[in-house]
């Protein structure tokens, strides 16, 4: 059946994928405020498991739908329009293509079907507290005893850490290598001995992070995936797609959206000054989306986006937090209230305003992406 | 208040003052205590306050106040709003200021907490809508009643005076929501409550408290940008201090410049509330001021959470307390779009040629 | 035009083509010794244009031209903005496309210009104002009429289609004016001139003008900012290279933000145009991208003199001559403010829920 | 009749300003549009000599008023306020305090009833190609050869070099010396053979300024002023009054002003864009005044702002551009013009938006006003 849908022209399979979306997706889930807990997405998650749509990206071979490039988008594109919520989807999307690339036949035959299943749930481990944007001055260690490694260190910014059953971990395994060489990646359960999760809670008062600690937790020889001192590089390699999610316009389009709800909700969708905002907002929305799709069509083309796509990150953040920022405006008042306004959540300005403000530190700060775009597309001097 | 320095030893008297209560150096645990509870502050504290004269400053000495200015007001309120004080002296201090003299005495000594309702609906500066009161009762609604959970008499703004309302008497209905800050605002409903009528003018001392709001959101400001300053100086990236990188440099200073155009501001309408005696002037000058402190409060907590990073998107952290604060209060009063249409109606064009 | 590469292909070619007249390593001698003379431009330049075909791109094959789309044409006006090329293409092929195959022999060669009279109002987009054709006379007038001193004939909308006026025709004044690029715009006033009236709708090649104008200032401060890219990796200051500081870096990141959103804009208003058949999502589309290029290349070209330093702002550093050329063509065609208003009238609502 | 003027309270000098001035300032010289070369400034220079208020601040023993900071700053408001133009004021500002300072008893005697009359007119020979806002790193040298100095470089930005006829000039004495030291501040004629002077075109196609070259230009050393390293230090002590003006409030409310004018032209006055557009300006300078006042106030109490002035510089001149970027907007095709709008100076968008595009760049450049604050008032680490 995969073969099928990869065969489909584009707008064919976007209608299959729209039609099943929208007759399958849980309703009571639909454009969370939040990142769902496992509890409240794993009907979700289940459901694309059940169809076979889990993983798009995966070859055919290991359960996934092989899928091409352009054809994932596609898909995400017509999630993301429905209000799909975002499953916890670090199995998914990391720890399958790195086993699939890197993994040993056992690594791959344990792991790859307990996501497809989600018997494994999995969280990330590579943020720490004195290296938030810096990934590559990383302190966790992991130190080689005998067939085992004993990890110590403190991760940070664990997302979903309270949920996963298993965690991805970045860890030093040479000291003196440089920066970001002597790093290997581990699979480690959560359970195992010296692990604490501490949450971490949110200014919008949420706990979806964590931070998390280890002390003295060891491994077998057989978490390491690849070599001892490629972690880094692997897990690099990983991040292109996200690095393009990141700048899609879907958040800012849905926080513009819920910018008209309020002003029609306080009455000033008429006035001149609301008018010229919601217009500039929304000009500045298609705009991206139009330089958001040149980027869609190198991914369909195959190609692999170079450093100029964190243009897309830095403006599409920019831009939600002011779209955010005049919902303040105009919700007056009742933007200080810690409730949506007559418990509508589609009227939340404040809530909104919060779920904004992450965004331009998280995903390397869009400091460090102004950086990256002056050395590594202006090429401009050190 | 007779020569600019007995008003600057004055205004520095108030601030030393107000270090008792509102210490700048101070961690914000009490603060944090006190968020998400009711009523949301601390009523021996509030005591505190009232014995040190605070909520009748601005009451005439022959009422039992201290008959001090706007400037004094707004030099308390600006150090309060340093260390977030969640009690509601900005309002009190109103309703003090309006209640006749034989009425203050419980009031003055923190006994009773009287708190104004003047608001009817959102995004307004109108004192005399939403209730109305014949033969002793009153009808009406008023909403984003302040801190309205620790009340025990509402000052209820009406045309032609106010209506003194009993929080319990029958007919009151009170329904508090939280806000971000973890304080609360009422919506207060009035079925044919008991009143005692008051006739009187609030401009001046609903004015007086969008002035001292003004100087509440630059203390707050002030602190979080120092507090930000001083991280930038110790946290370390890629090896450096993060305040050695240009960018977050410029961006400093770029903060800086507001906190003080808004400094500039707020003195300068607190003193022009104290010499003026044109109405529309004083008006002019406060929601200039007003406007300046909500918006440059805005950019300057906005801008000291991304300047913190990770770090500052986490509850645990300061600055988002800061955050929250700005959220309520940058509103309060009348936000800064309100504040920037009074402005244009009242203020004369330009008379550069 | 069928396949996507076939496109491809044709918008490469065009590029090439635009280098012989307008290389992108060119100094801009030619450009500096133009300004401030009249016509403005120069016509044995405007004949090569003609010969390479660059009138005629969008009239039909059947007519003499290329019978191309608004990719290529856009292809072709963002080269010439690049190097700021003054003869008034885009002016005249907005004519050419109009004009009736039998009028066209000697406009297509070169011969004779012809440049359209559209605007009667600053800051509109009506074509139907300011001129009324009755019995072969004209009677009207007409506004910024794009390097005007160098036409031989005036193409004006009027309702219903279009009036040929010769130049020099009795009850033809043209009064020129010079713009901040050098050039000129005209005022050319009719009082019962002798005129051919051709019925017509100047709708498609008005909008397709918009878009190429967009295109020329998307080519001009692309290469601006180019240049000032090159500036910041040679000039030092304080013993470094000043595109090593932070803060000019960052600023640069932005600008090439919107010299990409422009680009982007630009190029897909130009497929809706050649794609679309819906005349409201063409318009919302061309809007839109005209906007994003005015503003963005006022935000460019005042970026780049800035961070030029004191040699941006004289006469013989080039960046002044891209900032006056934006002065010139950002309203040109309608403002941002004027598309973004037509935008706003035309456009759906986001359908996102 | 000086020292009656400085007894007088702030308002009734103020009065006694206005009125002379309103009765006596040139009002064909009222508000121009650029800085006015000697010819046209002559007569207000010639005015101001003979009623003795030619330099406010100079001591009354040297021919000057002896007026307060604060009286100076009065002074100065009026005569901004009713329009007067700049005079070339260099030997005003600086040649006459650092001679009053530093100079020798013959160079007082020389050169400062020169300036009270007229006779010399000068300009200044600071900055250089290669040391724009890095004033120390000069290049220009001054080598003692016998009783002479020789003087070889390149100046630019020298403002009205071709109407002056003296220039001072910083060389370098010193070429071991570090930065900023080894820099003497010489007094040279203009008509001294090696000097040549070419005019520098500017955007709005004036020639305020010119380049002016040394080409071993021959002075005694007798040109040279106090101590021969010491020449930075001495001039940037004189830097302290223009580093409020230049953070005056009076050039972005005269723009305002124009804005209005224009509206009222293009018929947009009562619209509600422009209204909020023209009441956030308004709001804008007027905070700024307020800020501009407190330094005001320092002055008046004979204090020296601290390096926190340069947010004035920051500010002014930033909303100075805004308010020109406005009136393009408004002007639509007339601020493409190269001539005001119906031969109407005050009508003049494109003019006023090319005359501030360099005010974030004079006077050390926005940029450099920022680090001096991030440096020096947040001392925010190197």
């Amino acid at each position: 059946m995969q073969q099928d849908l990869d065969a489909l022209s584009d707008d064919a399979f976007r209608q299959v994928v729209r039609d099943w979306v929208e007759a399958n997706y849980p309703p009571e889930i639909r454009n969370p405020l939040k990142r769902l807990h496992w509890d409240e997405c794993k009907s979700w998650y289940f459901l694309l498991a059940e169809k076979g749509w889990l993983c798009p990206g995966w070859p055919t071979e290991h359960g996934g739908m092989g899928l091409s490039p352009g054809k994932q988008l596609i898909m995400l594109d017509e999630f993301e329009r429905h209000g799909c919520a975002r499953t916890i989807d670090q199995g998914v999307l990391m720890v399958g293509p790195l086993l699939i690339a890197h993994g040993t036949e056992e690594q791959k035959a344990f792991f790859l079907p307990k996501v497809l299943t989600g018997e494994h749930v999995w969280c990330q481990g590579y943020s720490e507290p004195n290296a938030g944007s810096d990934l590559a001055s990383l302190r966790t260690v992991a130190e080689r005893d005998g067939d085992d490694y004993v990890i110590n260190g403190q991760k940070i910014w664990t997302s979903m850490a309270m949920d996963a059953n298993w965690i991805y971990v970045l860890a030093r395994t040479d000291r003196k290598a440089k920066k970001q060489e002597g790093i290997g990646f581990f699979l480690v359960p959560m359970d195992t001995p010296g692990i604490t999760v501490r949450p971490l809670l949110t200014l919008d008062l949420n706990e979806e992070f964590a931070e998390t600690f280890f002390d003295d937790v060891r491994v077998p020889a057989t978490a390491l995936v690849g070599l001892p001192n490629k972690g880094w590089s692997m897990a690099k390699a990983l991040l292109g797609f996200e690095r393009i999610f990141v700048g899609s316009p879907k958040q800012s389009a849905y926080a513009l959206a819920r910018l008209r709800d309020l002003a029609a909700r306080m009455g000033v969708t008429d006035e001149t000054d609301f008018q010229a905002a919601a217009n500039r907002h929304q000009q500045d929305v298609d705009d991206l989306t139009d330089l958001y799709e040149t980027y869609v069509e190198q991914v369909r083309q195959g190609e692999v986006p170079g450093p100029d796509v964190s243009m897309l990150k830095v403006y599409q953040t920019e831009l939600y937090q002011r779209i955010t920022e005049t919902m303040l405006e105009i919700a007056g008042e009742h933007g200080g209230m810690l409730e949506p306004m007559e418990g509508n959540r589609a009227l939340n300005p404040a809530g909104l305003f919060l779920q904004s403000r992450p965004s331009t530190i998280y995903s390397g700060t869009n400091e460090i992406q102004r950086n990256i775009l002056s050395k590594n597309v202006l090429e401009l001097p050190g | 208040m007779t020569t600019a320095e007995d008003r600057s030893e004055s205004l520095r008297m108030i601030r030393d003052s107000a270090a008792g209560i509102a210490p700048r150096t101070s961690d914000l645990k009490r603060i944090r205590a006190l968020r998400f509870t009711e009523p949301g502050f601390d009523k021996s504290v509030w005591r505190e306050m009232c014995e040190m004269g605070w909520l009748g400053l601005l009451v005439p000495e022959d009422a039992g106040g201290s008959g001090l200015g706007v400037q004094e007001f707004c030099a308390l309120t600006e150090e309060l709003g340093a260390s977030l004080i969640p009690e509601p002296l900005i309002a009190g201090a109103m309703a003090a200021r309006l209640l006749p003299p034989d009425h203050l005495a419980d009031v003055l000594s923190g006994e009773r907490i009287v708190l104004p309702a003047w608001q009817s609906r959102p995004l307004s500066l109108e004192l005399n809508d939403g209730g109305h009161v014949g033969n002793g009762r009153i009808t009406g609604k008023k909403i984003f009643v302040p801190m309205a959970a620790g009340a025990d008499t509402f000052l209820v703004t009406v045309p032609g005076g106010f209506a003194l309302v009993d929080r319990h008497a029958a007919g009151v209905h009170l329904d508090c929501q939280t806000t971000q800050d973890g304080g609360n605002q009422g919506t207060l409903t009035l079925e044919d409550a008991a009143a005692e009528f008051i006739p009187g003018d609030a401009t001046e001392a609903f004015e007086t408290s969008i002035m001292a709001t003004s100087a509440y959101l630059l203390g707050a400001m002030d602190r979080v940008f120092g507090m930000t300053m001083d991280y930038l100086k110790t946290r370390e990236q890629f090896g450096r201090k993060i305040g050695s990188f240009q960018a977050l440099q410029h961006r400093s200073a770029d903060l800086k410049i507001q906190v003080s155009l808004a400094r500039a501001t707020v003195n300068a309408a607190a003193k022009t509330m104290d010499d003026s005696g044109d109405a529309a002037v004083r008006k002019a000058a406060v929601s200039r001021a007003k406007a300046r402190a909500s918006d440059a409060a805005s950019v300057v907590t906005r801008g000291c959470i991304q300047l913190h990073g990770g770090i500052g998107y986490t509850d645990a952290a300061d600055p988002g307390l800061f955050l929250r604060k700005m959220m309520v209060l940058a509103p309060a009063y009348g936000s800064a779009a309100l504040h920037r249409a009074r402005f244009r109606d009242l203020a004369p064009a330009g008379d550069e040629d």
